[in-house]
């Protein structure tokens, strides 16, 4: 039997506030990627939910946007990892500040 | 609504297993099982179609991608974890979730529409995908391809 | 080319001229400088000599569109106030062109400073647009800025920097205020108009007309400088080059009490009565103060700087008394302190030419040495220090007389500015000319060469003639004296409550 | 009536001057000195034409042009000249010349000889056009003047510290009296304004003084008073005049003697309309008068240097013509200023020849037995000697006795008055005589060296000391009990105020006894302690708080100089740097530290600004919730 919308909506809402925490508290760029992903999957959660309960399927077809989006932003992330690990041998943003002047 | 509640408790472990895990292959793999659990979720909202890709692009292409960087990384950070900054991150995600939740209470869409049988299948959604999302389609394949061209001229070795 | 705009702009073209010819030829560029402002000097002249002497209003004022959008305009006049004003900045700037001929690292752009500098004083002094008022007000500060901070001291860029920060944040408040006064005069009178004439006409309500009084005051107080607000002016004339603090004490510091007299008392009668015995109070105190602590200075032009803080608050005790005789005193005393200061820095100028120290330890004897030089820094000495038969006195005297009708308590404390005055300049004076010539540098200096009696010759001459026949000039500034006063008089005769004026209301009074 | 013979008394000496300062130098060694003191005779010519042209109440004027006009107030340069001005026109002309004439001889090999005579001659040139002058204005622009020019005598010779000191010193105490005169200035106009005379003429203010309100009258005649006592050193503003010593004798005679210490009196003299109306004033001008009289009587007693016995002598003196002034009697003392002038002259002029004769020695400790040496000087010093200790016939005599007279008689006069005049007189002639016996008699305690070349003033010096030694006598004639010429010739000046009416001719012929009685003591105890050789030890408390002038100065600099210094120290040094311009540095250094902290937001850690955008979203959420 289906779960109310409001449940689901919830759970991706907790999910995306367990993504954001990650990213903002973890040292490691990795699982701040890893939490980026999670934030999307939170996302695509909550178009299916949408999309399911307004009877359109548009919902989903956003959702496999999100995916080749977040497919994209993971490599693109990881290639920027691996550079700045090669050149800095450490994972920690804190040590990331070029920008800062 | 009972396999709705399971799954909702397993999403939520093991997404904070990947938050706190200290080691991170273990915080992959928690990553890897979030991702199943929650194609299976797509499943009971009748998006088969999705629940496969799920799997197949999250947990296989990008969590493969992201276990190789690690192991070609190795990296041995053993994060000592300030308990301030800690604090304070997760407050300000709880106050984010609350909001969130707190927006869920407005008269969202009650009343459950009638889906027909092949709503979440293949062929709806190829069909909407390439009728009216037609552009957007073309886009994320221009998008996948400079992807890949950055991806490969970042990790490059200089020589 | 109508006279006053001829006058404002010709030292701009001798700029620009300047601008042609090559770094090197220093003899061409001073001889360029030198002759555009005199050719100033000439044009101004021939201004006076058409001026009318007992016409108080307006003369040769000449009106042209500049931003018609905003009812911006260029009209330029001179009367009483601003003629003699204008005479001196003309004859101080050859001689400041005079004095910079020790000056020998970037002698172009120092030039082109002084002669832009030169453009935007005359300008300050003619224009009766507020805009073209502000804008001029501008002008100024950039050269002056150059000139301290380039060819200046050891802390000059200190100096400069505290010059212009401080004069600007003054200005800004007088912008908003200028801003805001055409606004309510266009709400008034539906015509959007910077004329100083027609704003004049604006009667506003009180507590609006303090507000706008206060903000074009300490603009003006800044400038002036008034007592608390006078700490740029030491730092800026200890670090300018010579030529650069001549200009600053003989014209930049009257472009504070004439703006007064010109803009802020005109403009804002009631509320120049209601500020009338807390400006007194300053300018007295500034002229105790500024004696006494001038006395304790060991480098003569930190002492000169310093007096001149004296000197200037005698003159705003004189522009608020609101009487003809503190008013033309007023504006006679500055005049009087454009000549005595100025002469007084060029011969500190000289006297650091030739021994590249300000020191008053340095020095002793130097009338043994340097008669000549000497003997005019005594005629000097004792003009500022107003003795009677010089200029001095005859300013300070008018001021006092219209201040103790107005102030008679301040008048006594500032009378003792008197007193004061002859203490620090005869100490310095008995320290560096009189004694003993000991020091083996005092022997080898020079008297005075051509050039420099020429620089310093109109200045004595001047100095003299301004004590001994003082009417010329008082007769021409009687008029418009009076004419700015006439609302302030007006105001202070009627009844002491002051009318508010409902913004619809618009009296017109003749002008 | 008008002339336009007044202008060329002041211009004469101006004209000397400027072709001194210019040309002065370069033509010859003597031309300075004979230029500046024709100009001074051509002046005294032309003050005696004056002089025969006026009759007591006619008044000469000459106005030249305007020279401040501000509606209301209106300020000519314009000489008059009544019998008041006429005597001190001769005077100062008179006497002026002998002492140019003098100097030419004293200043001969003095290199500054031309710039001396410049101003020698200014300073006659401010003098006359003070006397001349119609209105106040003008009058202050001579009062001025002087002080300017006794400031520039008093430091001629520059190049020793001391002399400009004194010179300052003088220009500053000066300066001090003027800033009250110019306060009383300020008051009588705008009190003659309230009146409808806005005019500072002094035929205006004549007929409009009965009008002025009386305490506004007490106040504008004290403030003048002061002015006055600043520039004729009474008490408390006297302490300059002793220093002023420091300039050449000739000055000291001129100046310090004869001519600007006058000027006070003169002033009260010119305005007595006004004192007459303000009997607080009189009575306080009186009282100081005969203090100072006595104070400074005293301490010349004790004094060692020629010059200065002669200073506090003539501060003495001066507070005698204020006694007179203060009991309303002022043509006694204006006679006593024109007797007083001619012996004081004389004196300084004697002590001038003594130094130059001793090489420049002035303590009379290293003096004695030049009577022999130096007769022409000698005999002129005793004559103004006799005059100054007021011995008949000579010219002192008469005026001194006229004052006590007065002092004693007059309306405003008291026995106290009287007695401190009388104590005065014995004292003055103790310590004239005291200077006479150690100069002159006795043995000469001056070490070798200088006793070889002391020799006689040449006929330059000696011939104006012998006029003014005739004069000391024959001055006294104009005056005497039985032709009395002095009075009636300034009565329309300064009003009737003869006591001889009051008809106590007994008294009148005592108080001369013992005035004459307590003179002769003091000449006799000067002979009996000074007169052979010396016996009395001059040390003791009372002799050293005396010598050191009761310690005025040390008291006035420990009183006023050093915490006014002290002040404007802190002002300088403490408060405009530390307060003032630190409030200044003080917002540029808020402004940079808000800035510094700003600039710490940018960390550059990624994390931090994801955190900062997670606040964002959640305020917007809160806000956009609850909206």
């Amino acid at each position: 039997m289906q779960a109310p919308i409001e449940y689901y909506l919830v759970l991706s809402a907790v999910l995306f506030a367990i993504g954001v925490a990650g990213v903002v508290i973890r040292r490691d760029v990795i699982v701040i990627l890893m939490s980026i992903e999670l934030m999307l999957n939170a996302v695509n959660l909550t178009f299916i939910a949408f999309s399911r309960f307004m009877g359109s399927v548009e919902g989903q077809v956003i959702v496999f946007f999100v995916m080749t989006v977040a497919a994209a932003e993971a490599v693109v992330g990881l290639a920027i990892v691996i550079s700045v690990f090669r050149f800095r041998q450490t994972l920690d943003p804190r040590d990331m500040q070029l920008l800062k002047w | 609504m009972i396999v709705f509640f399971i799954l909702a408790f397993l999403t939520l472990l093991f997404s904070l297993l990947v938050v706190t895990q200290r080691n991170v292959v273990h915080s992959a793999m928690a990553l890897a099982a979030t991702l199943f659990v929650m194609a299976v979720l797509f499943l009971t909202l009748d998006a088969p179609m999705l629940g496969v890709l799920q799997i197949l692009v999250y947990a296989g292409a990008i969590m493969i991608l992201i276990l190789f960087v690690i192991m070609l990384l190795n990296p041995l950070s053993i994060e000592a974890r300030p308990a301030a900054w800690w604090m304070l991150g997760s407050l300000g995600a709880a106050a984010l979730c609350l909001q969130l939740a707190a927006l869920v209470h407005r008269p969202a869409v009650s009343a459950e529409a009638a889906v027909p049988a092949s709503f979440g299948g293949p062929e709806s959604i190829a069909q909407s995908l390439f009728t009216d999302f037609a552009l957007p389609f073309g886009l994320a394949s221009v998008l996948l391809l400079v992807a890949i061209i950055g991806a490969v001229a970042l990790a490059q070795r200089q020589r | 080319m109508p006279g006053l705009s001829l006058l404002v702009f010709l030292p701009a073209v001798g700029a620009a001229a300047l601008l042609l010819i090559p770094r090197g030829a220093m003899r061409a560029l001073f001889s360029l400088a030198f002759g555009f402002s005199l050719a100033v000097f000439l044009v101004s002249l021939w201004i006076f000599a058409r001026f009318d002497p007992n016409a108080a209003g307006m003369q040769a004022v000449e009106r042209a569109a500049w931003i018609p959008a905003y009812g911006i305009e260029y009209i330029v006049g001179v009367d009483g106030l601003s003629l003699f004003l204008v005479l001196l900045t003309a004859l101080i700037v050859p001689i400041a062109i005079l004095a910079s001929w020790t000056v020998h690292d970037k002698v172009k752009e120092y030039l082109f400073f002084m002669l832009v500098l030169e453009t935007g004083m005359l300008g300050t002094l003619v224009a009766l647009d507020l805009f073209l008022f502000y804008v001029f007000w501008e002008v100024m500060l950039v050269p002056m800025y150059f000139l301290i901070g380039v060819w200046g001291g050891q802390r000059r860029l200190y100096a400069a920097v505290k010059f212009v920060v401080y004069t600007m944040t003054g200005s800004l408040l007088m912008l908003v205020a200028i801003i805001f006064l055409a606004t309510r005069n266009y709400q008034v009178t539906q015509t959007l108009t910077f004329g100083f004439q027609q704003l004049a006409n604006l009667r506003l309500p009180f507590h609006e007309q303090m507000w706008l009084f206060l903000a074009f005051a300490l603009s003006f107080a800044i400038k002036v400088p008034l007592f608390p607000l006078h700490t740029w002016l030491p730092d800026a004339h200890v670090e300018a080059p010579t030529a650069g603090s001549v200009i600053l004490a003989a014209i930049l510091l009257k472009m504070g009490t004439y703006g007064f007299i010109r803009f802020a008392i005109p403009l804002f009668p009631e509320a120049a009565l209601a500020a009338a015995p807390y400006v007194t109070a300053l300018a007295v105190v500034g002229i105790v103060y500024g004696a006494m602590v001038a006395m304790m200075q060991d480098d003569i032009k930190k002492l000169v700087a310093y007096s001149s803080v004296s000197h200037l608050g005698f003159v705003m005790l004189g522009l608020f008394a609101f009487n003809l005789q503190g008013a033309q005193g007023a504006v006679y005393q500055m005049l009087n302190h454009g000549l005595s200061t100025g002469a007084l820095f060029l011969i500190v100028g000289m006297i650091y030419d030739r021994r590249h120290t300000r020191m008053i330890a340095d020095f002793g004897g130097l009338w043994k040495q340097v008669p000549l030089l000497s003997a005019v820094f005594l005629i000097v000495t004792f003009s500022s220090i107003g003795l009677p038969g010089l200029n001095g006195f005859v300013g300070e005297f008018l001021i006092l007389l219209g201040a103790f009708q107005a102030h008679p308590g301040w008048t006594v404390l500032a009378t003792s500015g008197v007193v004061l005055g002859a203490i620090y300049m005869l100490w310095m004076f008995r320290r560096v000319v009189y004694g003993p010539l000991v020091r083996p540098e005092n022997r080898l200096m020079a008297d005075l060469s051509p050039r420099e009696i020429a620089m310093l010759a109109p200045l004595v001459a001047l100095i003299v003639f301004m004590g001994v026949y003082p009417r010329p000039f008082l007769s021409r500034i009687q008029g418009s004296a009076r004419v700015a006063l006439e609302r302030v008089e007006a105001q202070s005769m009627a009844a002491p409550l002051v009318r508010v004026e409902s913004a619809g209301e618009r009296t017109d009074r003749g002008r | 009536m008008t002339t336009n013979l007044l202008r060329w008394i002041p211009l004469l000496p101006l004209a000397a001057a400027v072709l001194n300062v210019f040309f002065g130098g370069r033509w010859g060694k003597r031309f300075a000195g004979i230029l500046a003191s024709a100009a001074v005779f051509g002046s005294f010519l032309i003050a005696l034409r004056v002089f025969m042209l006026l009759s007591p109440d006619a008044v000469l004027r000459d106005t030249l042009y305007t020279w401040i006009e501000s509606e209301p107030f209106k300020a000519q340069v314009s000489f008059q000249a009544d019998a008041l001005t006429a005597v001190m026109l001769l005077v100062i002309t008179g006497i002026g010349f002998l002492i140019h004439l003098y100097s030419t001889g004293y200043m001969a090999h003095d290199e500054g000889e031309a710039r001396f005579f410049a101003y020698l001659n200014l300073f006659v040139f401010f003098m006359s056009v003070l006397v001349l002058a119609d209105n106040l204005l003008l009058f202050f622009v001579g009062w001025e003047g002087v002080g300017l020019c006794s400031f520039l005598l008093i430091g001629f010779w520059y190049e020793d510290p001391a002399n400009t000191t004194a010179g300052n010193k003088a220009f500053i105490v000066n300066r001090i009296g003027d800033f009250a005169f110019l306060l009383g200035m300020l008051l009588l106009f705008w009190e003659m304004n309230r009146l409808g005379v806005p005019s500072l003429d002094f035929a205006a203010l004549k007929d409009a003084a009965a009008r002025i309100a009386p305490d506004t009258a007490v106040l504008i005649t004290l403030l003048f008073f002061i002015g006055a006592t600043g520039k004729s050193a009474q008490i408390p503003l006297y302490v300059w005049l002793p220093d002023a010593m420091a300039g050449p004798t000739p000055v000291s005679a001129l100046i310090h003697a004869a001519t600007m210490v006058t000027a006070g009196v003169y002033l009260t003299a010119r305005l007595n309309f006004l004192f007459v109306l303000a009997p607080y004033t009189l009575s306080l001008i009186a009282i100081i008068g005969a203090a100072t009289a006595l104070f400074a009587g005293t301490i010349a007693v004790a004094q060692n240097d020629i010059k200065r016995v002669l200073a506090y002598s003539t501060v003495s003196q001066l507070g005698y013509m204020f006694l007179a002034a203060g009991v309303g009697a002022f043509s006694a003392a204006v006679f006593h200023l024109f007797t007083h002038a001619f012996f004081k002259a004389c004196l300084f002029l004697g002590a001038g020849s003594v130094i130059h004769a001793m090489g420049g020695e002035q303590d009379m400790r290293k003096m004695g037995g030049l009577r022999r040496r130096l007769p022409a000087t000698y005999w002129t010093y005793l004559i103004a000697g006799l005059a100054l200790a007021g011995i008949p016939p000579t010219a002192g005599f008469f005026s001194k006795d006229r004052i006590l007279l007065e002092a004693y008689a007059s309306p405003h006069g008291s026995l106290a008055l009287w007695l401190v005049g009388w104590i005065t007189a014995g004292l003055t002639a103790f310590y004239m005589f005291r200077q006479l016996f150690l100069v002159f008699h006795g043995t000469s305690r001056a070490p070798e060296s200088v006793q070889a070349h002391v020799h006689e003033s040449p006929a330059a010096m000696t011939i104006p000391l012998i006029v003014l030694a005739l004069g000391s006598i024959a001055a006294g004639w104009l005056a005497l009990p039985s032709r009395d010429v002095w009075d009636p010739w300034l009565q329309a000046v300064l009003g009737r105020s003869n006591p001889a009416e009051h008809g106590e001719a007994v008294n009148e012929t005592l108080l001369v006894a013992l005035t004459v009685g307590i003179a002769l003591v003091g000449i006799a105890a000067a002979y009996f302690l000074y007169g052979r050789e010396r016996r009395v030890r001059e040390d003791g408390p009372l002799w050293g708080t005396l010598a050191q002038k009761y310690y005025i100065d040390e008291l006035y600099d420990f009183l006023f100089v050093r915490p006014f210094t002290a002040a404007a120290n802190w002002l300088a040094r403490a408060f405009d740097p530390g307060i003032i311009d630190g409030a200044v540095n003080g917002v540029a250094g808020l402004v940079r530290g808000i800035s510094a902290s700003g600039r710490r937001l940018q960390s550059g850690n990624v994390q931090h600004y994801l955190f900062a955008f997670l606040i964002g979203t959640i305020l917007i959420f809160v806000y956009w919730l609850r909206r």
